[in-house]
C-alpha cells in the first residue's frame, strides 16, 4: 500500500465544513440502537468544543427507511425533507447537520434532484406551503455529524486523555473504518476523501493515534440493505454480506471497527453474534468478537468518558478486552445499571461468543 | 495322386534311393530342430490360450463351422487364395502378388514335395522317432542316389524341387529388391521392421540361397535337376573332385532355426496364424476385445505387408505413417497402451485398410474395440431420450412434421411447418400416428448443416410424386453411429432405441436416408423389421429407372466421390453412378470405388486436427480431379461440406470446380 | 522560394511528416516540448503485432528526418496570424514566420490514478502498460519479481464516460495481448488473465497474436471489465470482475495487475490549440475539416493535423496520416498559398 | 448451535484461485484445442442434444476455467457425439475429442 497515493486522492476530495452554528437532526434508529452516541456528540460539540448546535423537537424522520423500502412516493419524501429544511431556516440556521447516513444520502439525492429538475422543486415548495404553511429553504451546507467530528479531530486529540494505543504493547490499535454506503458512494464529492478511500473516519483514527486497516472487502456494505434485513426470508443475504467482510478483515487482526452510520455498527455487531452462535466462528481474540463502535463512542473513549455513559454496554460484542487494551477504567458492576441506577438485568450468556 | 506315383515306382525294382546315413541323424540338424520345436510349442500354448479366451458360445460356433460344407469349402478356397496364392495382392499389384505367392506357395510346395519324396523313397523316416521332424527337410543330405537306377519318377521330383526352389528364389530376389526400391512393386511406403522382424527377414532371405548352395554341393550324390546339377558341376570345376559340403548344410540349418525361433516375435507369425484367422473369420466370430481371443488371431494374422500404409488417407503426410493399421497391430502385440490409444483415436475409420488387407484384418473394428475400453466408461445421461412417447406428442407434431402428398401438398407442408415452430418441445420428436406416408425421410444431424441437400431431396420427391414424411424436419436425435465410432457402444444403444421407436411408430415401409453415416448404423444395428432402408442415391436411382422421375442430361463432366460409409461401409457404388450417368458425363477419379480416398471430414477420427484433415482433403481432391471434371458430386453431407470448404480454400483453377450433392445434381 | 513549415510535436507523426516535407524541398522546423524526439514511441520496447523493436522503427524515422531543424525542450510562447502566415514565437527565443503549421501533438496516456478503484499509485502491485514497457526496456521494476498470476485490465480510461472518455483507444487490446505474451515469455509458469469488454483486434495479424496467446501461451481471456481491486494481507491483489460469458461475478488473486491506460487528447497540444484557436470536438481531440475527405486539415486555413492529435491511431495509421498531411501541406502551398490575389477565394473553394 | 431461521447464503461468485491447474494441464496435453475457444457459442447453437436438455461445450470450457469442474461435466452429459459442433466451430476445435477428453480427465476422481 502506497500511503502517498492515498493522500493524493484525499486531497482531491475535501469539502467545506462551516465553523459554527449548526442545526442538528437526529437519526430515527440510532436513538434506539445506540442512544448515547448522539448525546455524546452534543456534549462534545457544545461543551467541549463550545459550538452552537441547535435542535428542535419538531423535526421528524427524513422518510428514508420508507423510501428505500419502496413504500412512499418520492414527492412525499421530498416534502418531508423540505419541512426539515424549512424548520432549520425558521430558526435562523443554514448549516444542516444530520446524524444519519441514510438521511444524509437522501438529502444529497434530493438536493441534486431539485437542481436537475427545478419544476420538481417548485412543486415541493408548493406542497410544503399547502401542507405546513412553511417557507421553502435549502441549507447552505449539508454536513454529516461525522464531518464535524472529523473537522475537530485535532482539537479532540488535544483534549484526549488517552490514545488509540494498546498500552500493553505500545502498538497503535488496528482499526477498521467503515463508512455508511450512502455517505459518499452515491456522491463521492460530498464525502471527505471520496468513495474509494474515504477519509472522514481515517482522519479521526490517525489523529487519535490508531492504525488503519485496509482490507480487501472494505468497500462492501455492512449487510444492512433495507429490504435484505426487513424481510426475514432475505436475512441470510444480509448475514452473508457481513460474513464476507469479517472473513476478509480477519487476517489483519483488527482491534476495533469504527463506523459513521446508524445501521453499520448495529449489523457488524449483532451479526457477529449470529455468525458465532450459528457457525461457531468468532473473529476477535480468544473467542471474542471485534467491537464495532460509532465514531462518537470512540471520540468519547479517547476523551475520557465513562464507557457505560457512552452506552458501550448496548453492544452485543463485549468491549471489555478493548477497554483493557486502552487502559480505560470501568466498573463491571455498573455495566447493566440504568440511568436511574436500577439494574436492567444482564443478558443471557452466549454459547460461542465470549 | 499317390497311387499314380507308385505306378511310376513299379518300373524300378531296385531301390532308387539309399539311406546314406544309417542313424538318420547329423548334428547340423540341431539348430533347425530346436528352432522349429520352440516355434511349435510356442504356437501350441498360444493357441490354447487364444481359444480359452473366446467365449464358449463362440468356441462351439467355431467348431461347428468347420463341418458346415459351405463354410468348409470357403475355408479351403480362402486358405489357398489368401495364404498361398495371395490373390488379393495379385489383383491390385501383380508384381507384389507374384513376390508373395512365390515365397508362400513355393515354400509350401517344397515342404509338401519333400515329404512326398520321403514317403515314396524312405517311408520309414516319416516316423517322428526316426527323424521325422527334420528328415524331410534335409532329405537331400541323408540320401544317396543309386546310380543307374534313376527313374522317371525320381527325375520328376528332382525337377519339381528345383523348379519350386527357383520360383522361391525369384520371389526372394524381388523381396530384397523391394526393400530398397519398393515403388517398383507399387508400394510407396513399406513398414519399418522390428528387431525380430529383421532377424527373421534376413534369415528368410538366406534360407533359400543356402538351400540351393547345400543341395548343389550334394547334387552329385543325392541327385538334382536343371538348377542344382549345373551348379554342382560348377563347384567341381572350381574346387575339384572332393567337395566339403558340411558347412553349407550347417548354414542352411542355422538359418532355418533362426527363422523359426524369431518367428513368434516377428511378422512371419502370420504364416501360421492366418490359417486360424481365416477359419475364425469364416465362422463369423467377431472380436469383443481389442487383443484377446479372436482379436489375437487377427492381429497375429497381420503379415505387416504394409499395404495399409498406402491405403491410409492420413499418410499423405509422412508424419502420420505411425498411425497406420500395421503399427496399430504391432503395438497391440506389444501391449504398448499409450501408443495403442493414440493410434486408435487418430484413425478416420474410412475402412480402406480393411478393404485392401490381403488377409482381411479388420483394423477399424479393432480400433473401435480399443476406443471402447477407454470411452465406454464415461458417464453420460440420456434419460431425456425416453421421456417422449408417440401419443403424448401426436397432437402438436402433426402440424410440424407436415405430411406431403405428391406435388400438391407442398404448400401445406411449408405453411404448417412454420406455424408451430416456436413450440418445438424439449423432447425427442415422435411421429404422429396419423402420418400416412409410407416413405420416411430421415435427414440426420449433419444434413441439417447442408440445407441444400434437404432442399434438393424434397424437390426430387415432389417432382416424382413421392408420398413421404420428413421425420426430422425440426431436427431429431443422432443416429448413434458417431457414438459407435467413438467406441461408446452402450451409449449408442440408447440413442438407437429412441430413434427406433420413432421409426417403428411411423408405420413407414421405406426409410430413406441422405447421410451414409446414418445409413450404415440403421442397416447394421437397428434391426427394423419389414422396413426397407435405402440411401437416397438408391431411392432416386430407382425413381429414375422406373420412369417416375424424368431427368435431363446436361453433359456436365462429373466425378463421383464414394463416401467411405456408403461405399466401403455399405457397398453402394453402382446406384449413384447409374443415376449420375443420366444427368451428366461421368469421369473417373484416380482412386475410386473401394479405393476412394476419404474427404478428410470423417467423424471417425477423434484426434486428427484441422490442418491434417485439410491435407487429406487436398489429396482426395487430387484424385477426384485427375480427369478434369467440372463438378464433384458426393452423396454425404460431411463430404459435401468438407469438399466445399477445401475447394473454396484452395488456390488456382481448382477454385472453379463446383462441389454438389447428388440430389442437387439430379434435380438440375 | 522555400516555404517555412512549422511542425509542432516530435513524435512519429511529426518526424514522418517532417521527413516527407523536407524531401519535397520545404524548409521544415520541428519543435518538441520534451528533451527527446520520438514521443511515446521512444518509451516503448516492442510493437504489436510482430514485436518489432520500437527503437528500430524510431531509428528509421529519425534517419528520415535528418537535416530538419529540430528544437527540443521547446514550446510555443505566442502565435500571431498574419495575412496568410503565422508568426510563431518559441520559448527558446526564436521567432518563426511559418507559411503552414502542422500540429502533431499526439496524445497523453490516460492517468490511471483517476480510476481510483484500480488503486494505481496506491496498491504496490498495480502498474500500467507504459510501466511494463519501461520494465521490458530496462529489465527492472520493483513490482515484478517472478509473478505467479498476472492480470491485464483492458479499457482503462477508454469506453468509460466516468473517466471522461466514451471512445475506444484502438491500441490497447493488441498491446495487452502482446504484453501478455511477452510476460508469458519472461515468466513461463505464470498464469495470465486478460479482462476485456470486447476484443477489438481489427488489424492485420492482430487475430493471429490473439490465437497465439491462447494456443501457445495459454493466456486466459475473461470477458468482463475489472470492477474493483483491493490489496490482500500479503500484498497480493484481489481483483473482481464479472465473467459476462458465464454471467457470474468472479474474483481472483493476482500478483500483478497491468492497467491498459488508453489515449487521451494531449494536454500540451490543447494549450497550443488554444493559442491557434483550433476547435476541438466533444471528445477533446482537434476537429478536422472533414472526417472522411479532409482529416488532415484543420478548419483554420494553413493549419494541418497529423497523428493522434485527431483521435486514437495505431502507429502505421499515424505514419500514413503523417504522409497524407505532408501531401495536403504541399497542395496548399503550391495551389492556394502563392496566389495572393485570389487567396481568400481559393481558400473558400478548396480548403 | 442456534437456528435463527436464516443463515449464510452460498456465494455464486467464481473463485479463480480454486482453478485446478493440474487437471487442466492434463486436459490440454491430450487436447490442446481446449485453449483456443473464443466463446462464440456456435457449438451450443447447433447442438443436437441441446434441443432437449441444456448442453453446451462453450459453457463446459468456461466452467473448467472457472473452477466449476462438476458443472462442466453436467453441461456435457447429454452429448450424443454427433459432431455437428465440430463442423461449425470457427476455430476448428476438435470438439468431439475435447468432449471425450473433458469427461476422461474431469470424471476421474
Amino acid at each position: 500500500m502506497i500511503y502517498e497515493g492515498k493522500q493524493k486522492i484525499w486531497s482531491d476530495y475535501q469539502k467545506d465544513i462551516p465553523d459554527d452554528h449548526y442545526f442538528y437532526v437526529r437519526s430515527c434508529i440510532r436513538q434506539s440502537f445506540f442512544p448515547a452516541s448522539e448525546a455524546t456528540f452534543l456534549d462534545i460539540t457544545r461543551n467541549r468544543l463550545g459550538k452552537d448546535i441547535f435542535e428542535t423537537e419538531h423535526h421528524t424522520t427524513c422518510g428514508g427507511i420508507a423510501y428505500h423500502s419502496d413504500t412512499i412516493p418520492q414527492e412525499t419524501v421530498m416534502t418531508i425533507i423540505a419541512r426539515q429544511f424549512a424548520l432549520m431556516a425558521k430558526h435562523g440556521y443554514e448549516n444542516y447537520v444530520c446524524s444519519c447516513i441514510t438521511s444524509f444520502g437522501l438529502y444529497c439525492e434530493t438536493l441534486e434532484t431539485w437542481r436537475e429538475f427545478p419544476e420538481l422543486e417548485a412543486k415541493i415548495r408548493e406542497n410544503l406551503w399547502k401542507s405546513c404553511k412553511l417557507e421553502f429553504a435549502k441549507p447552505k451546507f449539508l454536513i454529516h455529524a461525522s464531518d464535524l467530528i472529523y473537522k475537530y479531530r485535532n482539537q479532540i486529540a488535544a483534549q484526549a486523555v488517552r490514545k488509540l494505543v494498546n498500552v500493553h504493547t505500545g502498538e497503535p490499535l488496528k482499526v477498521v473504518e467503515h463508512i455508511g454506503c450512502h455517505y459518499s458512494k452515491m456522491f463521492p464529492s460530498k464525502g471527505v476523501g471520496g468513495a474509494e478511500y474515504p477519509y472522514v473516519l481515517v482522519g479521526m483514527i490517525e489523529a487519535w493515534g490508531g492504525e488503519i486497516v485496509d482490507y480487501p472487502e472494505r468497500r462492501h456494505c455492512c449487510g444492512f440493505g433495507f429490504r435484505q434485513y426487513f424481510i426475514k426470508g432475505n436475512r441470510g443475504y444480509s448475514l452473508s454480506n457481513t460474513h464476507k467482510k469479517f472473513e476478509s478483515m480477519e487476517p489483519f487482526k483488527p482491534d476495533l471497527i469504527i463506523t459513521n452510520c446508524p445501521g453499520c455498527p448495529y449489523f457488524l455487531d449483532r451479526w457477529q453474534y449470529v455468525i458465532a452462535e450459528s457457525t461457531g466462528k468468532t473473529y476477535g481474540q480468544d473467542g471474542h468478537g471485534i467491537p464495532a463502535l460509532t465514531y462518537e463512542e470512540v471520540a468519547g473513549l479517547v476523551m475520557g468518558y465513562d464507557p457505560w455513559d457512552l452506552g458501550l454496554q448496548t453492544h452485543q460484542v463485549g468491549v471489555e478486552p478493548l477497554l483493557d487494551k486502552m487502559w480505560v477504567e470501568y466498573d463491571p458492576a455498573k455495566k447493566f445499571l440504568g440511568k436511574n441506577g436500577k439494574d436492567l438485568g444482564a443478558p443471557a450468556p452466549c454459547a460461542c461468543l465470549k | 495322386m499317390t497311387p499314380l506315383l507308385y505306378l511310376l515306382a513299379a518300373q524300378a525294382p531296385d531301390p532308387e534311393v539309399i539311406d546314406r546315413i544309417p542313424s538318420g541323424f547329423s548334428p547340423f540338424v540341431l539348430p533347425f530342430t530346436i528352432g522349429v520345436a520352440f516355434m511349435f510349442s510356442w504356437i501350441g500354448v498360444g493357441l490354447i490360450r487364444l481359444l480359452a479366451a473366446i467365449p464358449k458360445s463362440d468356441r462351439i460356433k467355431f467348431a461347428k463351422s468347420l463341418f458346415i460344407p459351405k463354410t468348409a469349402l470357403k475355408n479351403i478356397k480362402d486358405l489357398f487364395c489368401d495364404c498361398l496364392f495371395h490373390v488379393k495382392i495379385w489383383q491390385r499389384k501383380p508384381l507384389l502378388g507374384y513376390m508373395h505367392s512365390a515365397i508362400a506357395f513355393g515354400w509350401f510346395m517344397i515342404i509338401i514335395l519333400g515329404h512326398i519324396e520321403v514317403a515314396l523313397f524312405v517311408p520309414a523316416r516319416l516316423n517322428v522317432t526316426r527323424g521325422g521332424l527334420f528328415y524331410p527337410i534335409f532329405y537331400r543330405y541323408f540320401v544317396w542316389m543309386n546310380p543307374g537306377h534313376t527313374t522317371l519318377r525320381g527325375a520328376f521330383f528332382f525337377f519339381l524341387m528345383d523348379f519350386f526352389l527357383l520360383y522361391i528364389l525369384s520371389g526372394i530376389a524381388l523381396a530384397i529388391f523391394k526393400r530398397f526400391r519398393s515403388i517398383v512393386l507399387g508400394m510407396r511406403h513399406t513398414t519399418k521392421p522390428s528387431l525380430a522382424d529383421r532377424v527373421a527377414l534376413y534369415s528368410l532371405w538366406m534360407i533359400f540361397p543356402l538351400r540351393l548352395l547345400a543341395e548343389s554341393f550334394t547334387a552329385d550324390l543325392s541327385g538334382g535337376s536343371f538348377l542344382t546339377v549345373p551348379v554342382n558341376h560348377f563347384w567341381h570345376f572350381l574346387f575339384g573332385d572332393k567337395l566339403w559340403f558340411m558347412p553349407t548344410w550347417w548354414a542352411y540349418s542355422i538359418c532355418l532355426g533362426l527363422f523359426f525361433a524369431a518367428m513368434p516375435f516377428s511378422r512371419y507369425m502370420h504364416i501360421l496364424t492366418e490359417v486360424l484367422w481365416i477359419l475364425l473369420r469364416n465362422a463369423g466370430i467377431e472380436p469383443n476385445h481389442p487383443r484377446k481371443g479372436v482379436a489375437e488371431a487377427e492381429i497375429y494374422a497381420c503379415s505387416s505387408c504394409g499395404l495399409c500404409l498406402d491405403a491410409c488417407p492420413m499418410n499423405v503426410q509422412k508424419k502420420n505413417l505411425k498411425y497406420s493399421s500395421v503399427y496399430f497391430i504391432r503395438f497391440l502385440r506389444r501391449h504398448n497402451e499409450k501408443k495403442i490409444n493414440d493410434i486408435a483415436d487418430k484413425c478416420l475409420m474410412c475402412d480402406k485398410c480393411h478393404a485392401l488387407c490381403p488377409v482381411g484384418v479388420n483394423a477399424p473394428a479393432l480400433r473401435r474395440a480399443q476406443r471402447a475400453t477407454v470411452n465406454n466408461a464415461i458417464p453420460f445421461d440420456y434419460s431425456y431420450l425416453s421421456t417422449a412417447s408417440g401419443s403424448t406428442l401426436a397432437g402438436e407434431t402433426h402440424a410440424t412434421l407436415g405430411t406431403v402428398r405428391g406435388g400438391t401438398g407442398a404448400s401445406l407442408c411449408e405453411a404448417s411447418g412454420g406455424a408451430e415452430r416456436s413450440e418445438a418441445v424439449a423432447r425427442p420428436r415422435v411421429l404422429p400416428e396419423t402420418a400416412t406416408g409410407k416413405v420416411l425421410y430421415f435427414a440426420g444431424c449433419m444434413t441439417h448443416l447442408t440445407p441444400r441437400i434437404i432442399k434438393s431431396v424434397e424437390k426430387v420427391f415432389k417432382a416424382a410424386g413421392v408420398d413421404y414424411v420428413f421425420a426430422d424436419r425440426e431436427g431429431g436425435i443422432c443416429c448413434g453411429r458417431p457414438l459407435m465410432l467413438a467406441g461408446r457402444k452402450e451409449a449408442a444403444a440408447k440413442v438407437i432405441e429412441a430413434n427406433k421407436k420413432m421409426i417403428e411408430e411411423s408405420g413407414c415401409d421405406t426409410l430413406v436416408l441422405s447421410c451414409p453415416i446414418c445409413l450404415k448404423v440403421f442397416k447394421e444395428e437397428y434391426q427394423l423389421q419389414g422396413i426397407r432402408i435405402v440411401h437416397y442415391t438408391q431411392f432416386i436411382n430407382d425413381l429414375i429407372a422406373s420412369g417416375k422421375l424424368a431427368v435431363k442430361n446436361t453433359g456436365e463432366k462429373i466425378v463421383y466421390h464414394d463416401p467411405c460409409e456408403l461405399g466401403r461401409g455399405c457397398g453402394i457404388y453402382l446406384e449413384p453412378r447409374a443415376a449420375l450417368g443420366q444427368v451428366g458425363t461421368l469421369v473417373k477419379a484416380s482412386k475410386e470405388y473401394d479405393e476412394s480416398i476419404c474427404c478428410g471430414g470423417s467423424l471417425g477420427s477423434l484426434t486428427l486436427d484441422m490442418k491434417d484433415r485439410g491435407k487429406i482433403s487436398e489429396s482426395s481432391l487430387d484424385s477426384l480431379l485427375a480427369n478434369d471434371p467440372q463438378t464433384i458430386v458426393t452423396a454425404c453431407p460431411l463430404c459435401l461440406k468438407t469438399f466445399s470448404e477445401a475447394v473454396s480454400n484452395s488456390k488456382g483453377p481448382r477454385k472453379d470446380v463446383k462441389v454438389k450433392d447428388f440430389a442437387e445434381v439430379i434435380c438440375g | 522560394m522555400k516555404n517555412n513549415i512549422l511542425i509542432i510535436g516530435g513524435g512519429p507523426a511529426g518526424l514522418e511528416s517532417a521527413s516527407q516535407l523536407q524531401r519535397m524541398g520545404y524548409n521544415v522546423i520541428l519543435i518538441e516540448k520534451s528533451p527527446k524526439l520520438g514521443g511515446h514511441l521512444a518509451k516503448w520496447d516492442r510493437l504489436f503485432p510482430d514485436s518489432v523493436p520500437a527503437d528500430e522503427v524510431l531509428g528509421g524515422l529519425l534517419r528520415g528526418a535528418e537535416g530538419v531543424k529540430c528544437f527540443t525542450d521547446t514550446d510555443v510562447r505566442a502565435i500571431n496570424r498574419l495575412d496568410k502566415s503565422y508568426n510563431v514565437r518559441l520559448t527558446n527565443g526564436i521567432t518563426v514566420l511559418s507559411d503552414a503549421v502542422l500540429v502533431a501533438s499526439g496524445f497523453d496516456l490516460f492517468d490511471a490514478v483517476k480510476k481510483e478503484e484500480y488503486g494505481y499509485g496506491v496498491y504496490d502491485q498495480v502498474m500500467t502498460n507504459a510501466d511494463l514497457e519501461a520494465y521490458f526496456k530496462t529489465g527492472t521494476d520493483r513490482r515484478i519479481e517472478n509473478p505467479g498470476k498476472i492480470g491485464f485490465a483492458h479499457c482503462v480510461g477508454s469506453r468509460d464516460e466516468k473517466a471522461g472518455c466514451r471512445s475506444c483507444s484502438k491500441v490497447c487490446c493488441a498491446t495487452a495481448v502482446k504484453q501478455a505474451i511477452e510476460m508469458k515469455q519472461a515468466f513461463p509458469n505464470a498464469e495470465v488473465f486478460c479482462f476485456y469488454m470486447d476484443l477489438r483486434l481489427f488489424g492485420r495479424h492482430y487475430e493471429d497474436i490473439y490465437l497465439k496467446a491462447q494456443k501457445e501461451y495459454g493466456v486466459r481471456f475473461i470477458r468482463g471489465r475489472v470492477a474493483e481491486v483491493s490489496e490482500n494481507y500479503d500484498g497480493t491483489l484481489l481483483v473482481k470482475a464479472e465473467d459476462t460469458v458465464a454471467g457470474k461475478p468472479l474474483k481472483v488473486t493476482l500478483d500483478l495487475l497491468v492497467l491498459m491506460a488508453g489515449m487521451r487528447p494531449s494536454g500540451v497540444g490543447k494549450a497550443i490549440g488554444d493559442l491557434l484557436e483550433m476547435p476541438v470536438e466533444e471528445d477533446g481531440y482537434f476537429a478536422v475539416r472533414s472526417g472522411i475527405a479532409a482529416s488532415q486539415r484543420s478548419p483554420i486555413p494553413g493549419i494541418f493535423l497529423a497523428g493522434a492529435a485527431t483521435g486514437p491511431k495505431t502507429l502505421p495509421e499515424t505514419l500514413a496520416d503523417a504522409r497524407a498531411a505532408a501531401m495536403e501541406v504541399d497542395r496548399y502551398l503550391t495551389e492556394i498559398f502563392p496566389d495572393a490575389k485570389n487567396y481568400k477565394q481559393l481558400v473558400k473553394e478548396r480548403w | 448451535m442456534v437456528d435463527f431461521g436464516f443463515g449464510l447464503v452460498p456465494s455464486s461468485r467464481i473463485n479463480l484461485d480454486l482453478f485446478d491447474k493440474d487437471k487442466y494441464r492434463e486436459l490440454v496435453k491430450i487436447e490442446p484445442d481446449a485453449r483456443i475457444c473464443m466463446a462464440c457459442g456456435s457449438c451450443t447453437a447447433v447442438c443436437t442434444a441441446g434441443k432437449f436438455v441444456h448442453t453446451s461445450l462453450r459453457e463446459a470450457i468456461e466452467d473448467i476455467l472457472n473452477a466449476k469442474n462438476d458443472k462442466a461435466l453436467e453441461s456435457l452429459q447429454a452429448c450424443q457425439l454427433c459432431g455437428k459442433c465440430s463442423m461449425v466451430c470457427p476455430r476448428g476445435i476438435n470438439t468431439r475429442h475435447l468432449i471425450l477428453s473433458i469427461n476422461k480427465v474431469y470424471s476421474a476422481k
